[in-house]
């Protein structure tokens, strides 16, 4: 039985994040009900929990998404709180109100913080008060041509065009002249409106040749607050992380320093508690700039893990249960590196499409210092209905270069049958030099770089 | 028939149970037999859909939860329960009501049927397509 | 109707089963009977069980490795080799040599019979059990 | 390709070890061979492995300790060393001067070490002579009872016998008084005979709740010297180990520390080089004696390695190959706490009797700080030769309870259908309060622990 003030949480997700979030409740002695749409009826976080409930058909829409019957499920179970783990409801404000007006914790941070973030241009607003380098940009969405075309003269080209509700690279586009952004912005205001619901896009000027560095911080309800270093999340394919490692191997230690400072000083102009993630872009001579915050556990969270040693899904439930973190910041101690694989159901032979179905074999990497979260197992039905992403594969060394051979072996060993994955996409994307010494920015072409002249 | 026509024939039969999952395989055809046998490991359990199929096949219904929340027979605690043991539902008729965050939703039978069994004691919690009661067509 | 023939209706099948999910399918129709079963748990090559048991039903034997090492036709780089394709073998004859930490081992055959192929080149490495030689029973 | 002078290495072992050394050997560019007897054809290992040789039918003396197939198998495929891993060949002299004779570097010490740890009573003597307390014995195995009976005067009952030649609890019996002496020497040397082909038993004292500790060294051919900490091993049933942490949770600093120089103390007299272990027994006033060396990787190696960060096997390779350790004493930074549970297939209901089979199912645990050692997957099989350890389920937390609770849900979500194995017995030594508060020595009743009044 735990000692928190938390004694039951709903776990309002599914795969391999509902999954490490009952394993973080089962190590604290918190009873964990798992919440699933009909096709996950036999998925390994349902097996797992304490309790499961079924919430509705396999469409995200009519399950994952369906709040009233997640809030239902919350009641007649009894529990205390909802962990929305990332994706479907995590950062949805209104979300954490309800439950919060149903006298259940939501596991992450208060209503107005997360409005706040919502809205990137306040966000930007927010951090450019407190001193910040901000990602130049219109101070909100544009409403029409002319305030984008006097953007554009004003950085010059390429221009990066992106969703005021995005996330995971919907809604974005980089119009390279004039000619072109026209056509770029409406394209983006279409597939906004199409994945969000609404078709507000705003520009932001493009760097060429930068990184993707994110700060994890970690904050609780009487204020404190730490940074547990920053991951490098520059590996990127059409917008969507595909490797991650901490530390970065191009920072220097006085920007990391700095960096971690400025994303504690963010943190606190926004109001912010529980466990985040301040996103900067770092361009090619060093300066970084502040992007979006990001108010959930992140998938790439298990490599922060690797090098310090915290567990960071404990952390929330223990800040979310009302208790002051039980670590300070001299505490914190980055140890060694730690990359993060994502292992995807799609074909990269064939466009990268989904590949749903079913896992006829499966033999999971392991031994020393290789981690794995995944809700597979042989035997398992991927439905067609969901991310694509079904394994994290982290490897841990004493430096980059271990990390690096030790993922290597593990993907070799990693085996699936009966459907297409990204596993050798990943093997080769590791084993190339660019990767290797760290050549890799967000605008790089893997592709070209996984299938040289093939592609 | 010599051996290795059966051979390149073998080699098209394996290569069939590849492209469709078949684990095994036995022929026989004027003096000759085959087995094959393969690996595999796949699994899914069909309860639910073989349930629903005995269900058809003995002209039984079965309504289901269309929500999560708490299940009560009666409008209120003092009142009688909306359906029993016996009674003939009609189409639109309400069967049951599921308390979902607060609100008291009335659940309408779609199809028209005798009662043979109630699933579901009163006040107990109900998931998204669990099974509430069981119908005869009439 | 001949094997071939059965392959293409087997694949129809075989797609029915996919479509509906069916496990298990046993014809008999005039003198044919077809057995098909999909999915189970384990997998276990019987590669090797096959072409034993086609080996023994064509009369054919296989002289294995006894040990791993160096395979040897001949006792010398400049002597004929102990056996050659079309020579008739006795038991208690020197088939080849297979040198194991740095000795020279005569492997004798145990069995009778006229050698049909040699399966290992001179001078490979050979692992315990590998088929070297296969006869014909004569 | 490896930059070490060792390219390639035969790996003499089967299962989970085999797999663990090829592993290593990856990481560090080295091509491996496995050796396999004909029920391994299709395990793990074999199918890990850059080549693979099979050396012999099922039982172990025609196949695994078959010295003419497998170095023939290191010849035929152009080896430069081989690694034993542990039981088998592991710690045999003979062997490994073998090996030597036909320029094959043989992974672990040389034979005049071996053999001198070998003969447990030479290695006592050793000890004794370089300072270190020695658990009271018999100076050599005993010839009549009149020399039994004189030990037993001086240091009285109960006493121990154990075969010179002895290992895993084979040849072990305790005599509680007088009149069973006779008959437990006879046991013993009978069973003594039967296991490792010589009868030869020698006495000790014997200590009631006493623990038994052990330290990790490594040694370079140059002749550095570090310790890694210790391991505790007094989890046991019948001799054998069960669990298996680190650090010790009964050791202060100070014995700590006394300990880690009395190792490294023992490991110069003897002679020894590469990865070994020195076994001490501590007794319940905190006083500790040697009790013998192992010169090979040992079963509970990866509990050392998660508190330290250092890969021991890789460090075996490193050292076999002639190079200087790459990290000194002062590098050698333990870090939080870390279990093994040793997951055999066996069942417990019935006497722990082995069962070998198919694993029709299986589910591995994993996610943070789990680290699963395995050649198991679904649809092996598992044959009936060899030791019945078929997995190693180690778990890393900051704090000892924290790791025990990782563990417990670690044991919770391991799944083998097919075979009865340990796991729930396991599972609830893990969850006992005298596990939880360290009360177990080497002589409790965990069977009593774990069936209480059933048993």
């Amino acid at each position: 039985m735990s000692d928190l003030s938390i004694k039951k949480v709903v776990v309002a997700n599914r795969g391999e994040i509902a999954q490490r979030i009952i394993r973080a409740a089962k190590e604290l002695g918190i009873k964990s009900v798992a919440l699933y749409s009909e096709p996950d009826r036999d998925s390994l976080p349902v097996a797992m929990a304490d309790e499961a409930y079924c919430i509705g058909p396999g469409p995200g829409i009519h399950s994952y998404l369906n709040i009233a019957n997640i809030i239902s499920a919350a009641l007649v179970s009894g529990s205390d709180a909802i962990h929305p783990g990332y994706g479907f409801l995590a950062e949805n404000p209104y979300f954490a109100e309800i439950c919060s007006s149903h006298g259940i914790k939501f596991v992450g941070p208060n209503y107005d913080a997360m409005s706040r973030i919502g809205s990137k241009a306040l966000a930007k607003q927010i951090m450019a008060e407190c001193g910040l380098d901000v990602i130049p940009g219109t101070p909100s969405i544009i409403e029409d041509m002319d305030e984008a075309r006097e953007f554009a003269a004003k950085y010059g080209f390429p221009v990066m065009i992106k969703a005021q509700a995005g996330g995971g690279g919907k809604g974005m586009r980089i119009a390279y002249d004039i000619d072109e952004l026209a056509e770029c912005i409406k394209f983006a205001q279409a597939e906004a409106e199409a994945s969000f619901g609404v078709p507000g896009v705003y520009l932001e000027r493009y760097f060429k040749g930068a990184k993707h560095v994110e700060v994890q911080i970690l904050v609780d309800e009487q204020g404190n607050a730490i940074q547990l270093g920053e991951r490098d999340c520059s590996v990127q394919r059409g917008h969507q992380k595909l490797i991650e490692e901490s530390p970065s191997p191009v920072l220097d230690e006085d920007i990391r320093q700095a960096m971690g400072r400025a994303a504690l000083q963010g943190a606190k102009a926004i109001g912010y508690s529980n466990a985040g993630t301040v996103e900067f872009l770092v361009d090619s001579e060093g300066r970084f700039y502040f992007l979006e915050m990001n108010a959930r556990i992140q998938v790439e969270h298990p490599v922060t893990e690797l090098v310090t040693g915290i567990d960071i899904v404990k952390a929330q439930f223990i800040i979310a249960s009302g208790e002051p973190l039980p670590f300070r910041q001299e505490d914190v101690d980055v140890k060694g590196h730690a990359i993060e694989c994502r292992i995807c159901a799609e074909d990269p032979e064939r466009g990268f499409v989904p590949t749903p179905g079913v896992v006829s074999r499966l033999i999971l990497p392991g031994g020393p210092w290789v981690r794995v979260d995944t809700a597979l197992y042989q035997g398992c039905y991927i439905p067609p209905y969901y991310d694509s992403l079904i394994a994290k594969v982290v490897a841990w060394g004493n430096s980059r270069d271990e990390a690096i051979l030790r993922m290597a072996r593990a993907l070799d060993e990693f085996t699936i049958e009966g459907i297409s994955t990204n596993i050798s996409f990943q093997r080769r994307l590791i084993g190339s030099l660019a990767f290797r010494q760290a050549e890799i920015c967000c605008d790089s072409d893997v592709l070209a770089l996984v299938f040289g002249g093939r592609h | 028939m010599e051996l290795k026509d059966i051979r390149r024939e073998m080699a098209g039969f394996a290569k069939l149970m590849n492209t469709y999952d078949i684990s095994e395989l036995e022929l026989e055809l004027e003096g000759l037999t085959m087995k094959l046998k393969k690996q595999a490991g796949v699994s899914r359990p069909v309860i639910a859909e073989v349930e629903a199929k005995e269900a058809r096949e003995d002209n039984l219904l079965t309504i289901t939860a269309p929500m999560v929340g708490t299940f009560y027979r009666a409008p209120a605690p003092d009142e009688q329960p909306y359906i029993s043991v016996g009674d003939v539902v009609m189409p639109g008729q309400t069967v049951c009501i599921i308390e979902a965050m607060k609100i008291m939703n009335e659940i309408q039978s779609e199809v028209q049927g005798k009662v043979v069994e109630i699933l579901v004691d009163n006040a107990e919690p109900v998931e998204y397509g669990q099974p509430l009661f069981i119908l005869e067509t009439v």
